[in-house]
């Protein structure tokens, strides 16, 4: 065995260990842990928006002319009117600017890469000559992605064949989130082998 | 008015984003549909810039109301505190010192012996919680579980180098399910989320749905 | 005014979309089409879980997800914002502590004021406090560990979690249950999905997040929107059919209509 | 039966630690099967000629490097026996300081850098970055880690998009990832990609996997294991597989006991 001596292992170390006692009990080591953790994460968001609003906002404008950004280091201003009665509607002005750009990209965003693209990959052919094995795949495909389509009418009484469908596709839906699951475990397991490696090869030294 | 602009704002912003993404038009002599949309798109940079401090307030005065009233546990808050005023310190100083090696190395030294590391840690309880849950979920009380346990267990053991010494199937079954079955239900609950994203996002940039904008 | 290509499908595929959605609203607004939405258990499953806080006389934890509203997940956090105004309107009634606890600080004034309009709104404006709307962090795990942390401490009693979530999702669901809490999610992230259904009691999947509103507020219009859904959703089962028969017979002039 | 219906789940977390702990410090050697795309990975990678030249995306961050890092490390390691050369660029903040860790023992061993390998640090921007990045590469990265101009690097002589490249291998913990290198610089350029994949990540990416845009995949640590036993320098990820087999058995075990407890407790209702 042998321990390091370099402090910030030993930080490293100690932190994780205080996470872990968590799922234990909740105690005083774990407390210490995740208020440094919250107080960190927040200082280094102040930190990144101190510096994004100085490298985006201040200096092309001051520097280079971009008088243009005056425009969005007023809005993010205005936000602060929240602080006084009297005036905080107009911080709505900039809710309602970062809002307008959210629902732009997400309308594009998910149309094409979640309806689009998703219709297109299911487009299949139903019959692939000489090859059985395929052809039964597609057709699982086409017809269990409208059997779960189907599941999420939300204005229409199904009845029945319909009805089967849905059940099928919720069949298909419970098949889905059991792969999803089982497939992550590994991957989850690799990172908890990853912060036993630190406390145990790292800190501790045992190989 | 006080309603009237948000809203407006919302529509003429949110256009500008979603149609640039299928048409160009020159604007003036300086901007283009498309550069108008970039350039809307680095001021959300700025903007969310000032929410981080807006958001900090909140976080300050909660906590500092704590240890005012010492309320139980306010010495955390001390901690809390004391870790946010001293990372915004050592942020400050690096980004105008940048030619401090010794500054540089400290932040990346707490970088990654704090935030990695304690984020690693969150993130490994996964694996433990994922035992946890599958011990109290996956009971074979109806239909739906039993397809949901059996789908997992199979998965499982084509994923561990153990499936295969029990059973050499697993892998291969496992790896047609990943392909076709799990694909099915992803693609529909795709499309479908699509689709209520879509029409949730019309419902904002219209201005029927303004439960964020407040009252009059 | 150049028409950029690769686009020109989805530029007609929204404009038909958005006007279908929009003549439903119409027809329900006026009162030419009633639709009635089937039962969604996890949206029901909010008032038990108040309830029971209530009864319990601890908090209610709500989570909108570690997403923002300027990105692509936004219509999540905003259909979340949503449930939170219903929630608001039910934690008012039954007069229980709320606290929603934010991870991107561009959401933290909007949570805010969907929560003290719900309260002015249903009369009791006393009941917003500084604490309502707290910013727990924007680092997500330790977002993750506060609320776990705060989950374990103050025994809450239901922890509503409705937004995009990630990683987190699972540990949060986790420490709810461990808490002994009423859990109701909702994701329309396929990835998460999994654990919520795994770990919580009532779960809202993909899509049934965005008709959460509609189906709380019974808002005419709203629900005149998710009957175009149901449009869309036909529509694109059409056409899932007929690419594929036409695939079959070796044509792809579906699959490229759809990249034109 | 109450006490296994309402198993204490702190027995579940010591079981699965003490477990996942043992063949961390003393490998079992349970044997692991070759998938066939790792195979094919590590085929391409071993045809690769002395001074030919490879491009690394690494596009993860430390929090999910254990179920990816092992991947680079003895990929690296494999072309670097071969005599190949590897640039490495980053779309991760943290990232210049994983490159910088990859290339530290070939540092000390005597390869040398600028020849062998460089770093060309983190270039910021996600998707646009990754496109502009695979079109222009000295241009959009301008210097590398260490400072130096691109064009006093002896081995980018040349180089002028991702073509130049004989492959592109792409990292994948999050995204930016494989998604945006398939769709900006794959599609338009048509580069040889290949990608090594966290395992939560495979399902997303195995589509351009089945439809060809991507090369080979190797899949998460298992990927990275396969890999060391087909070099035959069985490393970190092999002796971690034995961990992973018996976490899988202990989640398993613990669903069964719930199972049995489960309908025991039905059958003492029903009586």
């Amino acid at each position: 065995m042998n321990i390091s001596s370099n402090p910030w292992v030993w930080i490293a170390a100690l932190g994780s260990i205080a996470i872990f006692s968590s799922m234990f009990k909740d105690n005083p080591f774990y407390r210490a842990a995740e208020h440094i953790f919250v107080g960190s994460g927040a200082g280094y968001a102040l930190t990144q928006a101190y510096r994004n609003i100085t490298i985006q906002g201040w200096r092309p404008m001051s520097d280079d002319g971009r008088f243009i950004l005056i425009i969005p280091l007023i809005l993010g201003v205005l936000l602060y009117t929240r602080f006084f009665r009297k005036i905080e509607w107009m911080s709505r002005w900039s809710m309602s600017f970062l809002i307008g750009v959210g629902t732009g990209i997400a309308i594009y965003g998910v149309y094409n890469s979640q309806l689009v693209a998703q219709l297109r990959a299911t487009m299949v052919p139903l019959f692939v000559a000489g090859n059985a094995a395929a052809t039964r795949d597609n057709i699982i495909l086409v017809f269990g992605v409208i059997a779960v389509l189907l599941y999420f009418l939300f204005t229409v009484q199904v009845k029945g064949p319909v009805k089967h469908a849905t059940s099928v596709g919720r069949v298909l839906m419970m098949i889905t989130f059991g792969v999803s699951f089982g497939n992550v475990v590994m991957g989850r397991i690799s990172l908890l082998l990853g912060v036993l490696e630190t406390v145990y090869g790292k800190w501790l030294g045992l190989f | 008015m006080r309603r009237e602009i948000p809203i407006a704002i919302t529509l003429i912003v949110g256009l500008t984003m979603l149609l640039s993404n299928f048409v160009d038009v020159p604007l003036g002599s300086e901007y283009s549909l498309k550069s108008l949309a970039s350039e809307l798109g680095g001021w959300v940079i700025i903007i969310s810039a000032f929410a981080v401090g807006l958001a900090s307030v909140n976080l300050v005065r909660i906590h500092s109301n704590h240890i005012r009233r010492r309320s139980s546990n306010w010495i955390y808050s001390v901690l809390l505190l004391v870790f946010l005023v001293g990372w915004t310190v050592m942020g400050i100083l690096e980004f105008h010192n940048p030619e401090s090696e010794a500054l540089r190395t400290f932040s990346q030294n707490m970088f990654n012996s704090i935030l990695s590391s304690l984020g690693a840690a969150m993130f490994a309880l996964v694996a433990l919680y994922l035992a946890s849950a599958a011990n109290r979920a996956f009971r074979v009380r109806n239909l739906d579980a039993a397809i949901l346990l059996g789908a997992t267990l199979i998965m499982m053991l084509g994923r561990a180098p153990v499936g295969a010494l029990i059973w050499d199937k697993f892998p291969v079954m496992a790896d047609w399910m990943l392909s076709v079955p799990n694909n099915v239900g992803q693609r529909a609950i795709m499309i479908g989320a699509a689709i209520g994203a879509f029409a949730t996002s019309l419902r904002i940039l219209l201005g029927i749905e303004r439960g964020h904008l407040g009252s009059e | 005014m150049t028409f950029i290509v690769g686009t020109r499908f989805l530029l007609v595929f929204s404009l038909i979309t958005g006007a279908i959605i929009f003549w439903r609203m119409q027809a329900v607004r006026t009162g030419k089409h009633t639709p009635q939405i089937r039962h969604i258990n996890g949206l029901d499953a909010i008032e038990e879980a108040i309830g029971r806080a209530t009864e319990m006389g601890r908090p209610v934890l709500f989570s909108p997800g570690i997403a923002g509203v300027t990105d692509q997940s936004a219509p999540q956090t905003m259909a979340a914002m949503e449930i939170l105004g219903y929630t608001t309107e039910l934690i008012a009634k039954y007069s229980t502590e709320l606290v929603v606890s934010i991870r991107t600080p561009d959401l933290f004034p909007i949570a805010q004021e969907v929560t003290r309009q719900r309260f002015l709104a249903s009369g009791k404006p006393e009941m917003f406090k500084e604490t309502t709307v707290q910013f727990f962090s924007s680092d997500q795990f330790a977002y993750a560990a506060a609320c776990m942390g705060f989950m374990k401490r103050e025994q809450v009693a239901a922890n509503i979690m409705m937004g995009a979530f990630w990683a987190e999702s699972l540990l949060m669901a986790e420490a709810g249950a461990q808490a002994g809490a009423i859990q109701v999610a909702g994701t329309a992230n396929l990835h998460q999905i999994p654990f919520f259904v795994a770990a919580c009691d009532y779960t809202l999947i993909g899509e049934e997040l965005f008709a959460g509103g509609a189906y709380l507020s019974q808002d005419k219009v709203k629900i005149g929107s998710i009957a175009g859904q149901d449009w869309i959703k036909v529509i694109c089962l059409a056409m899932l059919l007929i690419g594929s028969l036409t695939a079959t017979f070796n044509s792809d002039f579906w699959q490229h209509l759809l990249t034109k | 039966m109450s006490f296994l219906q309402n198993m204490d789940r702190r027995i579940i977390y010591i079981f699965m630690l003490l477990l996942v702990s043992i063949p961390l410090i003393k490998p079992l050697g349970i044997p692991i099967e070759i998938n066939y795309m790792t195979q094919e990975v590590y085929d391409m990678m071993d045809s690769l000629q002395p001074g030919d030249r490879v491009l690394f995306s690494i596009n993860y961050d430390p929090t999910s490097a254990p179920d990816i890092h092992p991947q680079a490390v003895i990929v690296l390691r494999h072309l670097m026996q071969k005599g190949v050369k590897v640039a490495m660029v980053t779309f991760s903040a943290s990232g210049p300081n994983i490159v910088e860790q990859l290339i530290l023992p070939y540092e000390q061993e005597g390869k040398v850098y600028g020849e062998d390998f460089v770093n060309l640090g983190f270039i910021a921007g996600g998707e646009t970055a990754i496109r502009n990045f695979g079109r222009d590469i000295i241009g959009t990265a301008k210097a590398d880690y260490r400072g130096a101009n691109l064009n006093s690097i002896p081995m980018l002589q040349d180089i002028v998009d991702a073509r130049d490249f004989e492959l592109v291998y792409v990292f994948h913990g999050y995204n930016p990832g494989v998604q945006e290198w398939v769709r900006q610089v794959q599609g338009a350029l048509n580069i040889n990609l290949v990608a090594g994949v966290v395992m939560v990540s495979v399902p997303e990416v195995m589509p351009f996997f089945t439809s060809g845009q991507i090369a080979g995949m190797l899949q998460g640590l298992r990927g990275a294991a396969e890999y060391e036993l087909l070099l035959g320098q069985p490393g970190s990820a092999v002796a971690k597989m034995d961990a992973q087999s018996l976490g899988h058995l202990v989640i398993i075990f613990f669903v069964i006991v719930g199972n049995i407890a489960f309908f025991l407790e039905k059958k003492n209702a029903k009586k």
